[in-house]
């Protein structure tokens, strides 16, 4: 079977950095394992600002009346994959992915804009008054030429 | 994050140090407001470890607010990581970059 | 398509304006409409100044109308190709088979000139 | 020495037009991105860095050139602000340009030179300053000459302004008139003015006249002539009685057949008249097309079909695998390997079981006659993961820069293309063949194909 990993968090920025070094280093130790890994750092660095970014919306939605409310970051992988779930359970939210008007100097809305062109897949879904943002990226060597 | 301050020319000169994410970023917000308002900066980044969308936004934000007191606002030595946010984002088409702190802090 | 009998030459001259695009949407259509003029005269003029957009099948159907036409000793002209058109023309050698004018009037006019076989 | 070069998104943004999708430093020249011709040239001036500066995105153009470590020279990238001046552009790089001879290229130029040239001693040599300057920009030098002499007569380079696909066409033809041997050039060269790539597939009855240029994977049908002064792409199909003549075809189209490109710039399903600047897009895919994988890739009836056909085989097969597999097997003849391949998505692999029967006794013999190698394989038809024929799956190698399924056309499958003809005479020409029928099959024809392939298993001779 292969490993899975899940790491539940308080929904505070106070653990906003255990939840990307996490990140940061299942990806590097994943990499690692997977033959013909693709440029590790960059891999590694895409997980970190992934789950850096997502771990943030969960924390910047949930609502302040429930202090006790936890955001759950769950790994799993496949042959040369590696996907990551951010699970909370804020109100359902509307995944965009385009890309902030950058001209008007906006202070946010780059998180999922992001996510998407640092990962493979992104998919989110709305079950049980639960958000699930999946993504997944490939480990294997891809040279675009 | 740590920053640390010096003045050249009338440059001040921000250097950041560790990681700029949503828990640092009213860190560098709040210092930055204690600055005088047409202040100009330059903020040097190379010793940034990690920058997310969250503390791009805190800098985009500061650009913004230096643009509208006509206050210059420079970044100095990005790294390949920080680089990274800025490409993606095509933010860095709001910056003026420099790769040396002391050109940046010229003219 | 529209098409009228310009009476104004020594032999009756189909003159047929072709618009927008012809494709294999509608290539049939033009097919099925010549067979209809052929019955009122053999010489023709495509004035092509409206349309946009041929493709194969479309260019299939213009060619299938030059040889109906040859076959009943007639010719068919083509004018106003546009830069694209003239493309497609081009590209598929199909410029060979036919006289291109640069507009309907001197298509019209090279009907008078040469005498009709 | 040092080079910088200065690149502005609006000098460039025409390219962009014309070429969606390329940027527009990689957009082939003769077959070779246009920044390995600026690379070269630096190198050539005896840079031992390049830093590539732009007010535009350079993401694209940092995944082609990485560090240079490909050329053996360091390569890094900057930003710009659109209006910043050749002075600001250096204060920003100050770094990069400090305490050393800098060769500022600025502009979207392309530089006309001789690599048998030794620019390396004339830059060292040459005064500081403006050394060329044309409507679109310039190349100067700063710092000082370790010894200055001033060059004789007039320097062995000048440069080009690339404004519009005219001028584009242009410089492609003056190349290949006349500059063959000035730069390099991708692919062999057995003869002179006459570059050809590899799996280039050129029938007896297809003719080619010089000054050419061919790319990879090219196959040319029969009849096909190629008219003096052309440029072909890499993976390019050009199909029977066509005619190209003073013509850039480039990568990855598809030219139909009985066609005459004259004078043009194909490109996909675009067709450019370099003259007047009109382009067309081909709705036909009979004419033109650009060949991606959508166009290929599992149809829903190829799907059924094959699904069906692999069940017949399934069952014709079954018995023979039940008796022979143990035998076989107990030989030691059956040899098993799981590895990955790609699959026809980007970024998805498939792990499957290959089968190799060591054919040197009569019941192994009959054993691969009757293909029972496959027969694990075709399970993988059912749940879809393969084709019944199509391509010869590649395996997941690090060392291959163009991933299969990047590639037009790929479809892994049981059987190949190839091994139903008689085509491939040598291994290389697989891909070719496979390439072709990507384009040319039909679910029907994949069926007759499919016996085929069985068929030409009894003899030994065609490439695994």
């Amino acid at each position: 079977m292969n490993p899975i990993i899940t790491l539940t968090l308080q929904a505070n920025l106070r653990y906003l950095r255990i939840a990307s070094i996490m990140a940061c280093n299942v990806a590097e130790i994943f990499a690692d394992l997977a033959c013909n890994a693709t440029d590790i750092a960059e891999f590694c660095h895409a997980y970190e600002l992934s789950v850096s970014e997502a771990f943030t919306n969960s924390v910047r939605y949930a609502e302040p009346s429930q202090p006790e409310k936890q955001v759950t970051i769950h790994f799993s992988s496949n042959n040369s994959t590696l996907a990551v779930s951010i699970i909370d359970t804020n109100p359902q939210f509307n995944p965009v992915t385009q890309a902030p008007d950058i001209s008007c100097y906006p202070e946010g809305g780059y998180g999922l804009f992001l996510i998407h062109r640092l990962m493979d897949t992104v998919s989110y879904t709305r079950k049980d008054n639960t958000n699930i943002l999946t993504m997944t990226k490939q480990a294997t060597m891809v040279h675009e030429a | 994050m740590n920053i640390s301050e010096k003045t050249v020319n009338h440059y001040t000169i921000l250097s950041l140090q560790g990681i700029l994410n949503a828990s640092s970023a009213p860190t560098l917000r709040n210092y930055i407001a204690g600055l005088p308002e047409a202040q100009s900066l330059v903020i040097d980044l190379e010793k940034i470890e990690f920058l997310d969308s969250s503390g791009l936004g805190a800098l985009v934000g500061i650009a913004r607010k230096k643009k509208s007191s006509s206050a210059v606002m420079k970044l100095a030595r990005m790294n390949d990581r920080v680089k990274k946010v800025f490409e993606i984002t095509q933010a860095y088409t709001l910056f003026d970059i420099y790769d040396d702190v002391s050109a940046a802090a010229e003219a | 398509m529209i098409f009228h009998l310009d009476t104004t030459t020594p032999q009756p001259l189909g003159v047929v304006l072709l618009k927008k695009r012809i494709d294999s949407n509608n290539s049939s259509e033009l097919q099925k409409a010549f067979t209809q003029w052929l019955q009122q005269t053999n010489n023709f003029v495509f004035d092509c100044a409206e349309l946009d957009f041929i493709d194969s099948s479309g260019l299939g159907a213009i060619v299938s109308c030059l040889r109906k036409a040859l076959e009943q000793h007639g010719d068919l002209k083509l004018a106003a190709l546009g830069p694209k058109v003239a493309m497609i023309f081009e590209l598929t050698k199909a410029k060979k088979l036919f006289s291109v004018f640069s507009d309907r009037s001197e298509a019209i006019q090279s009907f008078s000139t040469v005498s009709p076989k | 020495m040092k080079t910088l070069l200065v690149i502005r998104e609006q000098e460039s943004a025409w390219l962009l037009d014309q070429f969606p999708g390329i940027h527009p430093l990689l957009v082939p020249i003769c077959n070779k991105p246009f920044i390995e011709f600026l690379v070269d040239f630096a190198i050539l001036a005896g840079s031992e860095a390049l830093r590539i500066v732009s007010d535009g995105g350079l993401r694209d153009v940092e995944l082609y050139c990485a560090n240079g470590s490909r050329w053996g020279v360091e390569i890094s990238y900057g930003n710009i602000n659109p209006a910043d001046d050749t002075y600001t552009v250096i204060e920003k790089n100050r770094r990069f340009c400090l305490k050393e001879r800098i060769m500022i290229i600025s502009g979207f130029l392309f530089i006309r030179y001789d690599k048998k040239s030794d620019y390396t001693s004339l830059f060292a040599s040459l005064q500081s300053g403006e050394l060329l300057r044309c409507p679109h920009g310039s190349i100067s030098l700063t710092g000082d000459a370790a010894s200055v002499i001033s060059p004789a007569g007039t320097l062995p380079f000048s440069l080009v302004a690339l404004d519009s696909i005219g001028k584009y066409y242009e410089l492609s033809m003056e190349i290949l008139r006349s500059g063959l041997n000035k730069y390099v050039l991708p692919g062999y060269s057995s003869e002179a003015d006459c570059y050809i790539g590899r799996n280039v597939i050129i029938p007896k009855s297809a003719e080619i006249q010089k000054p050419v240029i061919i790319g990879n994977n090219v196959q040319l049908l029969a009849n096909t002539v190629i008219h003096a002064n052309s440029v072909i792409g890499s993976n390019v199909i050009i199909d029977r009685d066509s005619v190209i003549s003073g013509s850039i075809v480039m990568d990855n189209t598809y030219i139909g057949e009985h066609l005459e490109v004259e004078n043009k710039i194909a490109a996909g399903n675009l067709l450019i008249d370099p003259e007047s600047g009109s382009s067309i897009i081909m709705e036909d895919p009979h004419l033109l097309t650009a060949m991606t994988p959508s166009r290929v890739a599992g149809t829903l009836l190829r799907r059924v079909v094959h699904t069906f056909a692999a069940t017949i085989l399934i069952l014709i097969q079954l018995l023979p695998w039940l008796l022979l597999r143990p035998i076989v097997g107990m030989q030691g003849k059956w040899k098993r390997k799981r590895e990955p391949y790609y699959t026809a998505l980007a970024g998805k692999n498939v792990t499957l079981t290959s089968t190799y029967i060591e054919s040197n006794g009569s019941l192994s013999t009959l054993a691969k006659t009757l293909a029972l190698d496959r027969f694990s394989l075709l399970f993988k038809v059912l749940s879809g993961e393969l084709a019944l024929i199509g391509n010869k799956p590649v395996r997941v190698n690090a060392s291959i820069r163009l991933l299969p399924n990047r590639v037009a056309g790929y479809r892994p499958a049981v059987f190949s293309y190839a091994e139903a003809e008689d085509w491939p005479e040598f291994c290389i020409d697989t891909e070719i063949v496979e390439h072709y029928y990507a384009v040319h099959s039909n679910p029907m024809k994949d069926i007759s194909m499919t016996q085929k392939a069985i068929f030409h298993r009894t003899y030994q001779n065609h490439c695994t």
